[in-house]
């Protein structure tokens, strides 16, 4: 186990107008990319939480993406405006907390960039490689368990 | 009597007021909040440097919101909360004779929330030397040493929840925390499910914190977790320009500008 | 229990080629909760959709994911043919196979095992669906049109002529707008009140619509399908009813000297007027300001001479309250009066004109009565310059915009004066002509080459008066920034087209946004061109954007489409997937605590505040609600509630983060 | 009333009246004008055309010593030494970098707080509220005001009202008695730096100002400005000659004309120092 | 072969580039409407008027930034800014110009038709670093000396002496060491950014 190479689990949060519909145009163009991301969808990226994040990286995540429409393109006009607010200082605290900013990739991703999709998300899977698995967060989750199997 | 104490007699005394929230000499030379009903009371409250506890949180409180009008011996930032909590329509402005005390120790008796609002706005939430010298530390630190710092600091927590319960701020009737379908944040305390809950403290107070203190003051192990709150206060100045409670301000996160700056999104 | 079945689709070979299906629907059989899953080569084909129905039937599934293509593309199809077989259709969801998975990775263990946890996803995520239903609203079919410009004019009759009612709100005492100040229209050159006045005629004739001028709309509640629109009707001193028009007052009204907006004063009019003879209605008002028994409480001579006896001093102003189910802005715009210009003058040359005031000298209704003379002695130029680019283009002191009409009718204007004056001379500076539009690039080179309109690229930098000529500082950028300099007798500038004074506050009032020019912002700049974004507000004319005549038409057209599509049905059926604050049983009510932080945060005022009140009517609580009439989805105020009240359909906290726990779920 | 003044070596070489005007009407009005210690030359032109750093720091001097003599606001008449001296307090307050870049030049830390005052600022403020008790003998003619470029460009930095047809003078000359006209060339630039090196633009330039200024009708032109007095009035045999035509036209500074209205003899504000002979019956 | 019918250039440390860091004057922002040149008072004597001279710069040529060094627009520019005033995109053209003189100054690439106006910057800098203060005679002398026009301006020096407007004798401030001091280290920094 120890010897096989480091797959990481990334989590895309995006929203449906514009990012969603971009990953599906890579799918229409054939443009190939790295299987370790998983999107979940959302009807705008006003609508992502930031506990969701905190959720990912909890239960296991190493990377996490977040994108949505361009600003001024948003599909309700300013969810994204309100979200950009949001990780402005959302990032500020987890950097402050010695959570790895790093291993979260803020993008804006239109529907008509199906090529920036698969260059973002190949960018982040080599990203998280280089980072290796992140334990630091895990880690306190699992003293955790181990603590609770003790019992 | 003094100043504050003859104008709160006078409340009283008047009918004006029906209770008076202050603070008083308690046990070991610490003061507690007293709640006054009777103006021969007046003269024991007590004004100072000690009295640090937050008294606008029960302004929320049910208890006191149906026993008429309040007077309540405001500091600075009990003012702030109270323009804060009432931007966010949870005080009345017939039910709350605001009696000030200034941070040179002026008393100022406001009757309106215009008043105070404008009295508030005149002044802006300066985050203290010293712990500002803290966050510059802990910002000077590695990520390793940063995460190391508050893990060994987090650790601690098990989550008595008494920062919320001192917090003028935390006056949800659910609390996310005790929510279950779906369970946000683990029941026990453990070291992640703490900086879940400490992490999720700071986004909500995002632009509502007075920053008063009584979270830490209250903190029965002296966790420094006001520093995130401090921290997010000094980087909305750099990031928007800052706030200050205001009856008329937008909360800095569900507002924005189109050209807000940022340097992360790709 | 949980009865999900889930069904992979093939897509032929489209994602069997690179992912093995028949492993997918292996796993999915043991996730807990699915009691059927299976694989099948065309899952959206008529057997595939029947193979979908038949499981929900003998199953008895209680949810449905199909694995196959992007939601995008068959969402509607799977959740009709759930339906079909008596699921609700918010209880079947997609696994992105396809998009998401087969055509972007190669085929391998990873990809497989990509797609299963695409499908775990889903399947954690339908077992926390609830059944929605369609939101129903009523449509109020009456339209208000406010603005009776050439855009309103449109708009209000193609609305009616579709059958619908309209109620149309005009802030002068005529409708008409600025094209009925026009000369002539570019690129034809026919005459702009004689196609324009008979649709004034129309509207003012026309049974579906109600007329309201002297007018202002104050306010407006509610959402699309059923606002409740507030108009002051100004008093206008007059019983419409019973003046005869026959404007008697008019010739006999004391005060004659008041600058004539119509005319963009270069004419005078009475303080009881008729804006100009082919107003509609073609009724006068007084004007309180300027009349001399509203000043000194004597003359009403007005009141001797009608021989109706229709002047009411002490008429007030009205206040009426309509229901209508839509609304087109059509408010126009304005322009940069000559006065804005400290280089050409500070308004203070009567030779130097706008654009706006060179039609009325070029109109034949006008104060010169269509002869171009000089405002100052009434002298007709022999040379006249054109300036483009009067404040437009111009961030420094003005607008960054480019006018858009300007070019067009500068030469129109240039054209105009050559036909006038024969032996005269004009002179155009110009930077760039924008000239795109049918037959507008051919008419401004008939200006050039056919009427020997100077044309000189370069901007004017100062105009100064001389021995009553006026000198215009200029160079051709063609020349080397060659210095020009013309000793003109009359100077016009296209001025900037700017928003209507007020657009602002209207806006506001409209719950509407608009731009840093006070433009009215439509809901999408290429695909939502007519639609605002508050649902039911539509746009029409120059207050979105600076527009000439037909494109102004053609909006008002598509705006007046969109309301006639809105009103061919009685019930408006709207997705369910909109967010919803919690209810739930005394004495809590609600989750909520009201503190209202998500109302900035919606972009379609859709929080609403409710007090919750027991059964004496004491309100125990106030708290958020979610206006189903106007909430689009975005679930922003969502991700705001701190105490987490507020949840949106179909993309619920349960929904979504079961989604997460399911993509990291270790194996 | 204190104010600060910064004189300029023109006022103290070729525009001695200037100087004396000014001091004359503050004299007359009360006001003391205390001057900047140990002032150096502003830079002017060449500084700026030659050597920016030199141009940031010859000014930031000035402004230290003013700081140093505890001057919360200083005078200066002359509109060359104005205009640089609020040009390098824009600069160089918008800029924390150039602050510190001059402050190592100057060797002492930039101080450049002190509110810069025009002759225009002034005499709106504080000469005009007492005029109109003190005038003596009303000027009654026409006359043309000229500002030049110096007091009102740029118009955003140096807050100019109305900068392309200013009014402040032409308030305080109507308040004098004269009627002020309105006419082309109030603003435009009489070739100032140029003086010296290239006469004749300056013949041409400042040939235009006084042939409109004369056509309609003018009997003075105004200024506040000693290189716009210098071209206007020193050169202009230059002017005539280039122009072939003779103006009848006297150029008086702003003070002058108010040293006058308040009865003050011509001597002392300098009047017999022109070129152009000052008609005193104006 | 490429660019042989273009004379666009593609410098990327070009007149245009360097104006942009250096004074955060962003040429580009002319769309050459031509307003400067129309109102400059110069623009007759210059050789490009200033809207011409912008459209050199964006040209962003080595050539062309040769001949922009050489001209002598920037010597006759009185900085009236009478060009910024009006300029719709508030492109600060007396800045730029300043930076030319300057740049073309310290190269060495002035045009030789500037050479008395620049004599008569160098003879004021001159006379304020000796005395602190303008000596108008003494800048007066100096510049004759470099331009060797002797002549010039003889008429007027009598009538100045007999009104009080020229002095024999140079006014001098107190700190004349401080403020050649302060000369001093201008140039000096200006040999460090040359090398």
């Amino acid at each position: 186990m120890e010897n096989k190479i480091f797959e990481p689990k990334i989590v895309a949060f995006v929203c449906n107008w514009c990012t969603y519909a971009g990953a599906d145009l890579t799918g229409t163009s054939r443009i190939k990319y790295a299987p370790n991301v998983k999107i979940v969808r959302f009807p705008c990226t006003g609508r992502i939480d930031f506990m969701l994040l905190l959720k990912a990286f909890g239960e296991g995540a190493d990377g996490i993406i977040v994108s949505g429409c361009h600003p001024n393109d948003c599909h309700y006009t300013s969810g994204n405006f309100h979200a950009r607010r949001r990780w402005i200082s959302f990032r500020s605290l987890l950097d402050f907390l010695g959570i790895d900013t790093g291993r979260i990739t803020f993008s804006w991703v239109s529907a008509a960039e199906g090529a920036k999709w698969a260059a973002l998300v190949n960018d982040t899977v080599s990203r998280i490689k280089e980072l290796g698995p992140y334990t630091d967060y895990e880690k306190v989750a699992r003293y955790y368990e181990e603590e609770v199997n003790h019992e | 009597m003094n100043e504050y104490q003859t104008i709160a007699a006078g409340l009283l005394s008047s009918g004006t007021a029906a209770m008076v929230i202050g603070y008083s000499e308690g046990s070991a030379k610490r003061v507690r909040p007293v709640f006054f009903t009777r103006p021969e009371e007046a003269s024991t409250l007590v004004f100072d440097s000690r009295c640090v506890q937050n008294i606008a949180v029960y302004l929320t409180k049910k208890e006191i919101r149906t026993e008429g009008k309040i007077a309540i011996i405001a500091s600075l930032p009990v003012m702030r909360s109270i323009i804060q909590l009432a931007s966010e329509h949870q005080l009345s402005e017939e039910k709350i004779i605001v009696i000030g005390i200034t941070p040179s120790g002026e008393v100022k008796q406001f009757n309106g929330f215009d008043a105070l609002d404008a009295y508030v706005s005149s002044t802006t939430i300066e985050i203290e030397a010293r712990y500002r010298e803290k966050i510059e530390q802990v910002e000077k630190m590695t990520l390793t040493e940063r995460w190391n710092f508050w893990k060994n600091e987090l650790s601690a927590c098990f989550k008595c929840y008494a920062c919320r319960a001192a917090c003028p701020m935390c006056y949800c009737t659910r609390c996310t925390v005790e929510m279950n379908q779906p369970q946000w944040i683990p029941v026990p305390s453990h070291t992640l499910g703490n900086f879940e809950w400490h992490i999720m403290r700071a986004m909500h107070l995002a632009g509502r914190c007075v920053d008063c203190n009584a979270c830490a003051e209250a903190c029965p192990l002296g966790i420094p977790f006001n520093l995130l709150t401090k921290q997010m206060i000094l980087q909305f100045k750099k990031d928007f320009g800052g706030y200050n409670p205001s009856l008329k301000g937008l909360n800095i996160l569900s507002s924005y500008l189109p050209d807000d700056k940022e340097n992360f999104i790709q | 229990m949980a009865r999900i079945g889930v069904f992979v689709c093939h897509c032929g070979e489209n994602i069997s080629a690179t992912v093995e299906c028949d492993k997918v629907a292996q796993a999915a059989a043991g996730f807990p909760g699915v009691v059927h899953s299976i694989d099948y080569k065309y899952m959206c084909s008529d057997p595939g959709q029947n193979m979908i129905r038949e499981a929900i039937r003998e199953k008895n599934l209680t949810g449905v994911v199909v694995a196959s293509c992007s939601p995008r593309m068959h969402e509607p199809t799977f959740r009709q043919a759930c339906s079909e077989a008596g699921l609700n259709p918010f209880l079947c969801e997609m696994a992105n196979l396809r998009e998401h998975c087969s055509w972007v990775h190669e085929k391998g263990e990873a990809t497989t095992k990509k797609a299963i946890d695409l499908v775990r996803m889903m399947v954690e995520k339908v077992k926390r669906n609830q059944p929605l239903y369609p939101i129903r609203v009523p449509v109020t079919k009456t339209a208000l049109v406010v603005g009776g410009g050439i855009a309103g004019i449109q708009a209000a009759l193609d609305i009616a002529n579709g059958g619908n009612k309209v109620i149309m709100v005009e802030r002068e005492p005529s409708i008409g707008g600025h094209m009925s100040q026009l000369s002539e229209t570019f690129p034809t050159l026919d005459c702009s009140q004689c196609i324009l006045t008979p649709r004034m005629v129309e509207v003012a004739q026309h049974p579906n619509i109600t007329l309201y001028t002297y007018a202002e709309l104050i306010g407006l509640d509610g959402f699309i399908g059923n606002f409740k629109a507030k108009i002051r009707k100004k008093a206008k001193s007059v019983d419409e009813k019973i003046c005869t028009g026959c404007a008697l007052c008019t010739t006999k009204c004391p005060q004659k000297k008041i600058p004539s907006e119509f005319n963009e004063g270069l004419g005078k009019r009475t303080a009881i007027y008729v804006p100009f003879p082919q107003a509609v209605p073609n009724k006068p008002v007084i004007d309180k300001d300027h009349c001399t028994y509203y000043k000194t409480g004597k003359c009403k001579i007005c009141e001797k001479v009608c021989p109706a006896q229709a002047i009411r001093f002490d008429q007030p102003d009205e206040i009426v309250e309509v229901a209508v189910g839509a609304v087109v802005i059509a408010t126009g715009f304005t322009i940069h009066q000559t006065g804005f210009f400290p280089e050409y003058g500070y308004g203070r040359y009567p030779d130097v004109l706008t654009g706006l005031q060179f039609e009325r000298l070029a109109s034949a209704s006008g104060p010169t009565l269509g002869e171009i003379r000089r405002p100052s002695d009434g002298k007709i130029p022999e040379t006249i310059v054109f300036i483009s680019c009067a404040g437009s283009r111009d961030p420094a002191k003005g607008i960054e915009y480019c006018s858009k009409i300007c070019c067009m009718y500068i030469a129109k204007h240039a054209m105009l004066y050559q036909h006038k004056v024969h032996h005269g001379k004009s002179y155009v500076f110009y930077m760039d002509i924008r000239a795109g539009g049918k037959m507008y690039e051919e008419f401004v080179r008939r200006a050039i080459t056919e009427d020997q309109v100077n044309y000189v690229r370069g901007r004017v930098s100062k105009i100064y008066e001389r021995d009553g000529k006026l000198i215009v500082k200029g160079v051709d950028t063609l020349m080397g920034a060659e210095a020009v300099e013309i000793e003109a007798d009359m100077v016009v500038l296209a001025t900037a087209g700017i928003a209507n004074p007020g657009a602002e506050e209207l806006a506001q009032t409209l719950h509407v946004s608009y731009d840093g020019h006070h433009f009215f912002s439509e809901a999408h700049p290429k695909l939502r061109p007519v639609e605002t974004n508050t649902a039911g507000i539509f746009l029409a004319g120059a207050c979105q954007a600076l527009k000439d005549i037909p494109e102004s038409v053609a909006q008002a057209s598509g705006a007046a489409g969109k309301v006639n599509i809105l009103f061919s049905k009685s019930e408006l059926t709207r997705e369910p997937l909109i967010a919803v604050v919690n209810r739930s049983a005394p004495p809590e009510y609600s989750t909520c605590v009201g503190c209202f932080l998500c109302q900035p945060a919606c972009p379609y005022q859709a929080i609403e505040k409710e007090e919750i009140k027991d059964r004496s009517g004491k309100v125990i609580k106030t708290v958020a609600r979610v206006n189903p009439g106007l909430c689009q989805g975005c679930g922003t105020c969502v991700a705001f509630c701190r105490s987490k009240s507020i949840d949106i359909q179909g993309y619920t906290h349960e929904q979504v983060l079961a989604e997460v726990m399911a993509v990291l779920e270790n194996d | 009333m204190n104010i600060g003044f910064y004189p300029g070596c023109s006022m103290q070489g070729s525009s001695p009246e200037y100087n004396e005007s000014v001091q004359a009407i503050c004299s007359a009005l009360g006001i003391s004008l205390i001057e900047v210690s140990d002032w150096n030359c502003c830079g002017a032109t060449a500084a700026h055309n030659l050597n920016r750093e030199l141009s940031l720091a010859l000014p930031a001097r000035i402004l230290a010593h003013a700081a140093a003599d505890g001057l919360e606001e200083v005078l200066v008449p002359c509109a060359a030494c104005y205009n640089r001296l609020k040009m390098v307090q824009h600069e160089i307050g918008a800029d924390r970098k150039l602050q510190d870049s001059i402050s190592e030049i100057l060797d002492e830390p930039y101080q450049g707080n002190a509110r810069i005052l025009s002759i225009l600022d002034f005499l709106e403020r504080d000469v005009e509220p007492l005029l109109a008790e003190k005038i003596m003998k009303p000027l009654k003619q026409k006359i043309a005001c000229y500002y030049g470029c110096l007091l009102v460009r740029p118009q955003n930095i140096l807050d100019a009202k109305r900068h392309e047809d200013p009014q402040s003078m032409d308030h305080i000359m109507q308040l004098l008695g004269a009627e002020a006209i309105d006419w082309a060339f109030k603003t435009e630039c009489c070739g100032a730096g140029l003086s010296v090196s290239k006469t004749g633009v300056v013949a041409e330039l400042s040939g235009r100002i006084l042939d409109d200024a004369a056509h309609r009708g003018a009997k003075a032109i105004i200024v506040a400005c000693p290189m716009c007095h210098s071209n206007l009035d020193m050169r202009r045999k230059a002017i005539e000659q280039h122009r072939n035509k003779d103006f009848d036209l006297p150029v008086m500074y702003i003070t002058q004309a108010i040293g006058l209205a308040l009865g003050i003899d011509p001597v002392k504000l300098g009047l017999k120092r022109h070129f152009v002979p000052v008609n005193l019956e104006l | 072969m490429e660019n042989i019918h273009s004379h666009l250039g593609h410098s990327a440390n070009g007149l245009l580039q360097e104006i942009r860091q250096q004074t955060a004057v962003n040429i580009q922002a002319c769309y050459q409407c031509g307003k400067c040149s129309a109102g400059c008072p110069l623009a007759g004597e210059m050789d490009f008027p200033p809207s011409l001279l912008m459209r050199m710069i964006q040209v962003n040529k080595p050539e062309t930034d040769e001949k922009v060094l050489g001209a002598y627009s920037m010597w006759v520019c009185l900085t009236c800014n009478t060009c910024s005033s009006r300029c719709p995109m508030e492109i600060d053209i007396p800045r730029v110009m300043d930076h030319l003189r300057e740049k073309s100054f310290t190269l060495g690439k002035t045009n030789k038709k500037a050479s008395p106006i620049i004599d008569f910057h160098k003879a004021f800098l001159k006379s304020i670093e000796v005395n602190g203060r303008l000596h108008e005679l003494g800048l007066i002398v100096y510049y004759k000396m470099l331009t060797f026009r002797l002549m010039q301006d003889v008429m007027l020096a009598p009538g100045m002496l007999l009104r009080g407007k020229l002095h024999l004798f140079p006014e001098r401030i107190r700190q004349r060491k401080q403020l050649a001091a302060i000369f001093k280290r201008t140039y000096k920094r200006r040999k460090e950014q040359e090398v």
